[in-house]
């Protein structure tokens, strides 16, 4: 491992009033690696990852980026440097249409003067890139481009945050629990499709609860335990038992001892 | 085809504006005039009232009379209505300039402060140099009447009025504060406690009107001290000439809304019959319905009718 | 083939000896970090600060401001205002608002001396009467929120014009008198007695509005119907789901928020003397219930804060004009002032719950 | 070991030719489903309907009511309302509410009155002074709102409250009069022009309340601005992880909306021809533009609704006073069916949605 | 299967505008059984789940429970039939404590006077009873019972939620998705548990987009396809592929054709 991490982050503290949410944590995502973050219900996943993408400030702690450090007061800041994050609560705004949500923050201006001047949304342009990008993931029932998202099933929604997170991170894509309300298709859309983004040359970081996919399309795996990182291991060096072991406390990984 | 004429008072809430409008009623089925009225939605809501002009004019109404809450404010509308062709009587209240409008029939506010406040100087005698004034004025947005009434007071009580156009600002030491009412007796009371919380001393109480001054005796009493305070007040309506009469206040300055109306209603149904306009009162610029001071405790120098007078002129 | 399904989740013996530890927090100790997690769990505690603050401020300002008198008045201002408090408190923590809270007020204290004084009807009958139309008024606008889903805002902007016009029409803006109702019909003005210890007048109407303050606090607290209106505030949809009858509930609470501006309008007789239907309670006691809420801690979005808060929230409000007013400024500064305060006090309140959380 | 990843998911070789085919909806043809569908699209056609059957109605009743006149004079009655509805709507789709607008209308119209008359300022910069300052009240409900996370309904109840005050303060209650101002400073009167095609007077100032609703409807619409400020009243977390920058977006709201209440002080004075501190637009300016947006279908909740609506709310107002007026109703009467009108015409707009959904 | 099911329902329709989310659907659920409902994003599952618990009115078609025809106008009075179900969106009162919400609508008042005049609440009781049924489901990182669920993880949310339904339920148990966001050491709590609500003669629904657990569980499988039901599988009868064939459409159970 002579190669650089591209987002680091040590010593990571967050606490919301008495709970401690990240307790000293550390956190590696090398280039153009899946990385896969697992653990139990509240050991801090979504905790860790709001905070490496400026949805939450960390109280103690730093992270580098591109080894240059790095401070995000919001995800306007963290997506300004091409890390692009699917929460597990979404954020879509559901009165507003599936073309309107992909592309919010980042609205396609029309050419010319109506764009320039009257600064003009170029819809035409954003619902075939939003339809397009829908089909990739095969989700093709959606009917209309100009639905309200909250019009939409469960899964579908979160179809539609995927596709978004894919369609612009440049740098980093984190994506929290992105199948957990997918179907089997769409489930299987999503992994093709993380396999895809890393062909680019994208890392991702993907927090998962189903060990069978984690284990399918992950490089390393960073097991959270009680709020930080207990280790990291590689799918082929342990069974997917031994992960569950892990990051249940049932074992202890090799030169581990746990203090908490 | 039959005459209309459009009444615009202050507000509809305020007893003396619903007498003047029970006033014009009669007079206008009386003469078989139609009569449409309007009013401000709260004391000094200048803009329905310009509002209700411009629907009076749209409606094709001969005269309008008017009791305007911006004095000023209110004259273009006036103007555009006279353009029109529709005869326009400020009633109760002259605008400013008082030639705004066709003719004025109304009290002089100022002088109905004044009698007032004469009377309660003399009343008091020497005492008056160490008395101690409430002020319960109207609201904060100090329309004209209330700063009329106010300042009249004052000048009759003897009391330096600073810039007379606003109450509030004179510095005479016998002043204990203003407190603004809304002319109602939730608000007269409420003002007289925060008063008394400030001063307990207090012995002489100008009020707006008299439902204000029915809530400052409640607060008052509830001292203990209803007996020994002169309230003085505005209006001249049947229940604050009982209260004269119950010795609740001292005195008030009675005003004639029902007169004005009636005289306004007759002015327009004339100058639809012919086009004549009504003249002003000889030796002032508008016609005066004049004001009286009613009290039973009379004093040397100030003319005044007694409560007996008092109810048999008072306008409901 | 349930082996095959076996086969997919055999991964899961790693569970085996799982540990069933629960994970621990270390618990700050110091001083400072005890009352802010206090303040946090008690949110009425906030005003009751801004409140004693302000107290010691007028104290120093004013050599009367701490005169019993002077205290008993305040109460006694603000009594009416925390009536329509409790009112306007139920209905904002179902994520309501109700605009007619002081119309109802008036509405209900006309028909109870009209009902005396123009049709004959004994006095304690007329109050009857009146409360009951009161409660009427307040049910009509919880069906119409309830059943016909209109907004809150609109409703009750609705029947607030509605009322108030129907006010001065029905009473064709006559007032009774105060002699009149004091020899003829002493029930109506029954909130404007007294307790004189030590001199110190105290109205009845300042002790109703504490036990129906403190009776609130309670039901809002220990009865399942209290929870219930918490949880439609919260969140409509799951409350209605998770078996809250939501609409029943939302009806109830308008009415009873009526009743309660019934019960105001009573008091207002008593507190006033007279019967009026310009009372300006008609006009701004929306106005001023709300910022007695809001300055009290209850969000305006529902479900949370403390009816309790809205007591001190009114508490703060009648501190600070009584006190402008003894420091001795102008009415207009008077009312800037309050406008002030009003940002002021739901910033500090903001604050401490920000360092608190 | 990824042999045992592979087996756990062998289940999905099923997936092989799965389907792609969309579920087909059948589409109803009727008619009646037709429309409901449109209104359903065009939110902003409801307020419309409720508007023309309001129109027929008056032209029954009354014979004056279709007079090119009474039209246009509705028109120029609505002006002010229009443009502080502007306003209302921006900060109420982002899930606030401005008590402010009519005091910051005011007070922009004295400032603009008395930076001429009193010191002398030209007319032209006075009145860049009033819109300035105007959008720097606006500006400061929106620092607050924004920054200091109090809610929208208290900043703009305070600063309602300090603005009136600071406008009789500063004004000294004076009113300037129309012929003074029409002698030295006809700039500060200019939407008061009209124009007069076959003798039918149209005020400026009602050409400017259209241009407003037209270009807000256009911005609201089409730029990712307009977007923003939906997303932000729709749900203000989401917005924010979705990389709009919620605090931006919301002070620029209320800077904007202050900036449209100066405007409408200055075509007050166009309007009124005088400049008068006690305007009551400073004490109703706020529920009339609440009124207007609401009855146009834009809800408090944020998010949901169309500036055009709001056009529509407050047309279908200035009809119905305008309508009773000429009727002849009593103000009382006038009030009620108001108030019946603003119940009646959001239920309406709620039973078309809920047939059409 | 001589045997009458208990929850059945014939040609259910529901349409959200255009949207057609059933489609004349038929539905069984036979007394002591677990059943799962399986289908692709979108299927219509939660709408007919919504249907037979009274949060949705049927557009048209009809309900019968143990062989008398209902109509629930409301999630209440299908609990008041003894119907628990577990939403997708859980429908939680945020700001509420765990104990509350639990307890939403069936509060437990204190024994004697203070109970019976003044109503008040048994909390004790209540936080009692909370505590053992989260116990039972292992969520112990739980730490305060008083705790506003809006502060809890979304899978523990998901857990307290599940909690509910398990201890209330009596004649019939359905849960969306319960295991969507929870862990593995939770999600197989969740399994035991159903397995143990069966156990005492409940009858559970189950949807679930997680193969493995649906053939491990369920006793038969309700395959949905496009609104409608498509098929009843037994987990014994059929392999995972063949059920994932069948929900996507790739393949078609003997004796039935693709109309739709
Ligand atoms: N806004 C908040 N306020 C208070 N506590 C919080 C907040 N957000 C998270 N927590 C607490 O922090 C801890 C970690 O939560 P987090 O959401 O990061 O867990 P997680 O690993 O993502 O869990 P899951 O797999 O269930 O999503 C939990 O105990 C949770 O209760
Ligand atoms: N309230 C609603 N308004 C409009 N359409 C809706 C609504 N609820 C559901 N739908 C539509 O109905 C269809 C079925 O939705 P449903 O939620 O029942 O699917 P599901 O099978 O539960 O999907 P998932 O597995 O993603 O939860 C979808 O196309 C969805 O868009
Ligand atoms: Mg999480
Ligand atoms: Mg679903």
């Amino acid at each position: 491992m002579t190669q650089e991490p591209l987002l680091k982050a040590r010593g990571l503290v967050k606490r919301y009033g008495k709970v401690t949410a990240l307790d000293n944590c550390d956190f590696d995502l090398m280039p153009g690696e899946i990385l896969a973050v697992i653990g139990d219900n509240g050991a801090g996943k979504s905790s860790l990852i709001k905070a490496l993408s400026g949805a939450v400030q960390p109280d103690e702690g730093e992270i580098t980026l591109d080894g240059k450090p790095v401070r995000f007061e919001s995800p306007l800041e963290a997506r300004a440097h091409g890390i692009e994050c699917v929460y597990q609560t979404l954020a879509m705004s559901p009165a507003l249409s599936i073309a309107d949500n992909m592309f919010m923050g980042r609205e396609l201006r029309k050419p010319g003067l109506m764009g320039n001047l009257f600064r003009q949304l170029d819809r035409p342009a954003m619902e075939k890139f939003a339809r397009a990008k829908l089909n990739e993931l095969g989700l093709m029932t959606i009917q209309n481009i100009n639905q309200p998202v909250e019009t939409l099933s469960g899964g579908q929604r979160q179809g539609v945050a995927v596709a978004r997170a894919a369609a612009f991170g440049s740098k980093v894509v984190i994506l929290d629990e992105p199948t957990a309300a997918l179907g089997v298709k769409e489930s299987r859309r999503v992994l093709e499709l993380i396999r895809d983004v890393r062909s680019r040359g994208i890392p991702i970081i993907l927090i998962s609860h189903n060990m069978p996919h984690v284990f399918e399309v992950a490089d390393r795996i960073h097991i959270h335990r009680l709020g930080r990182r207990l280790c990291v291991i590689r799918p082929g060096d342990y069974s997917m038992s031994d992960a569950v072991a892990f990051m249940t406390g049932a074992k202890l990984p090799d030169g581990v001892s746990e203090e908490a | 085809e039959g005459v209309s004429a459009c009444l615009i008072t202050k507000t509809d809430t305020n007893p003396f504006f619903v007498k003047m409008k029970e006033g014009a009623e009669a007079k206008a089925a009386e003469l078989g005039v139609t009569l449409k009225s309007y009013a401000g939605k709260i004391d000094g809501d200048h803009e329905s009232q310009v509002a209700a002009i411009e629907a009076c004019v749209a409606d094709g109404a001969k005269g309008i009379l008017l009791t305007a809450s911006d004095t000023k404010a209110i004259v273009d509308a006036v103007k555009a209505a006279r353009d029109a062709g529709v005869l326009v009587i400020a009633l109760d209240t002259p605008l400013d300039p008082i030639d705004a409008a066709d003719a004025t029939f109304a009290t002089d506010n100022f002088r109905a402060g004044l009698l007032i406040g004469e009377w309660a100087k003399a009343t008091l005698g020497d005492k008056a140099a160490e008395a101690k004034i409430a002020l319960l004025d109207l609201s904060i947005a100090q329309p004209s009447v209330d700063v009329l009434r106010d300042q009249g007071f004052l000048q009759g009580f003897g009391v330096d009025l600073a810039d007379p156009n606003k109450w509030g600002d004179e510095t005479d030491a016998r002043i204990i504060g203003n407190e603004v009412t809304s002319g109602n007796e939730e608000g007269g009371l409420k003002a007289m406690e925060a008063l008394l919380t400030k001063d307990p001393d207090i012995n002489v109480v100008y009020t707006i009107n008299e439902p204000s001054a029915a809530g400052a005796y409640e607060a008052l009493k509830a001292v203990g001290r209803e007996k020994d305070v002169l309230i003085v007040s505005v209006d001249g309506g049947c229940p604050g000439v009982a209260n004269v009469k119950d010795g609740v206040i001292g005195a008030t300055s009675q005003q004639y809304p029902l007169l004005m109306a009636s005289l306004g209603i007759e002015a327009i149904a004339k100058y639809a019959a012919d086009g004549t306009k009504p003249a002003p009162t000889e030796g002032k610029d508008f016609f005066d319905t004049g004001v009286a001071l009613v009290t039973d405790k009379p004093v040397a120098g100030v003319e005044s009718i007694d409560t007996a007078k008092g109810t048999e002129l008072c306008w409901g | 083939m349930t082996s095959d399904a076996k086969a997919a989740t055999t991964f899961e013996e790693g569970l085996k000896g799982a540990s069933e530890k629960v994970a621990e927090f270390q618990d700050d100790k110091t001083a400072l970090k005890r009352i802010q997690h206090w303040l946090h769990q008690t949110p009425s505690a906030v005003p009751m600060i801004v409140l004693v603050v302000a107290l010691v401020i007028f104290g120093v300002l004013s050599a009367n401001f701490f005169k019993p008198t002077t205290l008993s008045t305040i109460l006694q201002q603000i009594a009416i205002v925390g009536i329509l408090g409790c009112a306007q408190s139920i209905v904002v923590l179902t994520a309501g608002i109700d605009l007619s809270v002081g119309a109802i007020a008036v509405f209900s204290s006309v028909l109870m001396g009209q009902m005396t004084f123009r049709y004959g009807i004994p006095a304690p009958l007329a109050i009857l009467i009146g409360l009951a139309l009161g409660t009427a008024m307040g049910f009509i606008n919880g069906w119409l929120v309830a059943k016909v889903k209109l907004p809150p805002f609109i409703v009750t902007l609705g029947t607030w014009q509605i009322l108030l016009a129907s006010n001065f029409i029905f009473s064709a803006n006559e007032t009774i008198r105060s002699s009149d109702i004091a020899a003829q019909a002493p029930a109506l003005q029954f909130w404007g007695n007294a307790i004189q210890p030590g001199g110190v007048k105290v109205l009845y109407a300042v002790f109703l509005m504490i036990a129906l303050v403190a009776i609130m606090a309670y039901v809002l607290r220990h009865t399942a119907w209290g929870r219930h209106v918490y949880a439609v505030g919260d969140d409509p949809d799951a409350a209605e789901l998770a078996g809250v009858q939501t609409k029943r509930i939302l009806i109830q609470v308008y009415a009873l928020a009526g009743l309660f501006c019934a019960i105001a309008g009573w008091v207002m007789i008593g507190r006033f003397g007279s019967v009026s239907p310009t009372a300006s309670t008609g006009q701004l006691g929306n106005i001023q219930s709300i910022t007695a809420v809001v300055i009290g801690g209850i969000s305006l979005f529902g479900g949370r804060g403390s009816i309790v808060g809205m007591f001190f929230g009114a508490l703060i409000v009648g501190v600070f004009e009584m006190g402008l007013r003894l420091v001795g400024t102008d009415p207009q500064w008077t009312f800037f002032l309050i406008g002030v305060l009003i940002i002021f006090a739901v910033a500090v309140d903001q604050w401490i719950r920000k360092v608190s959380a």
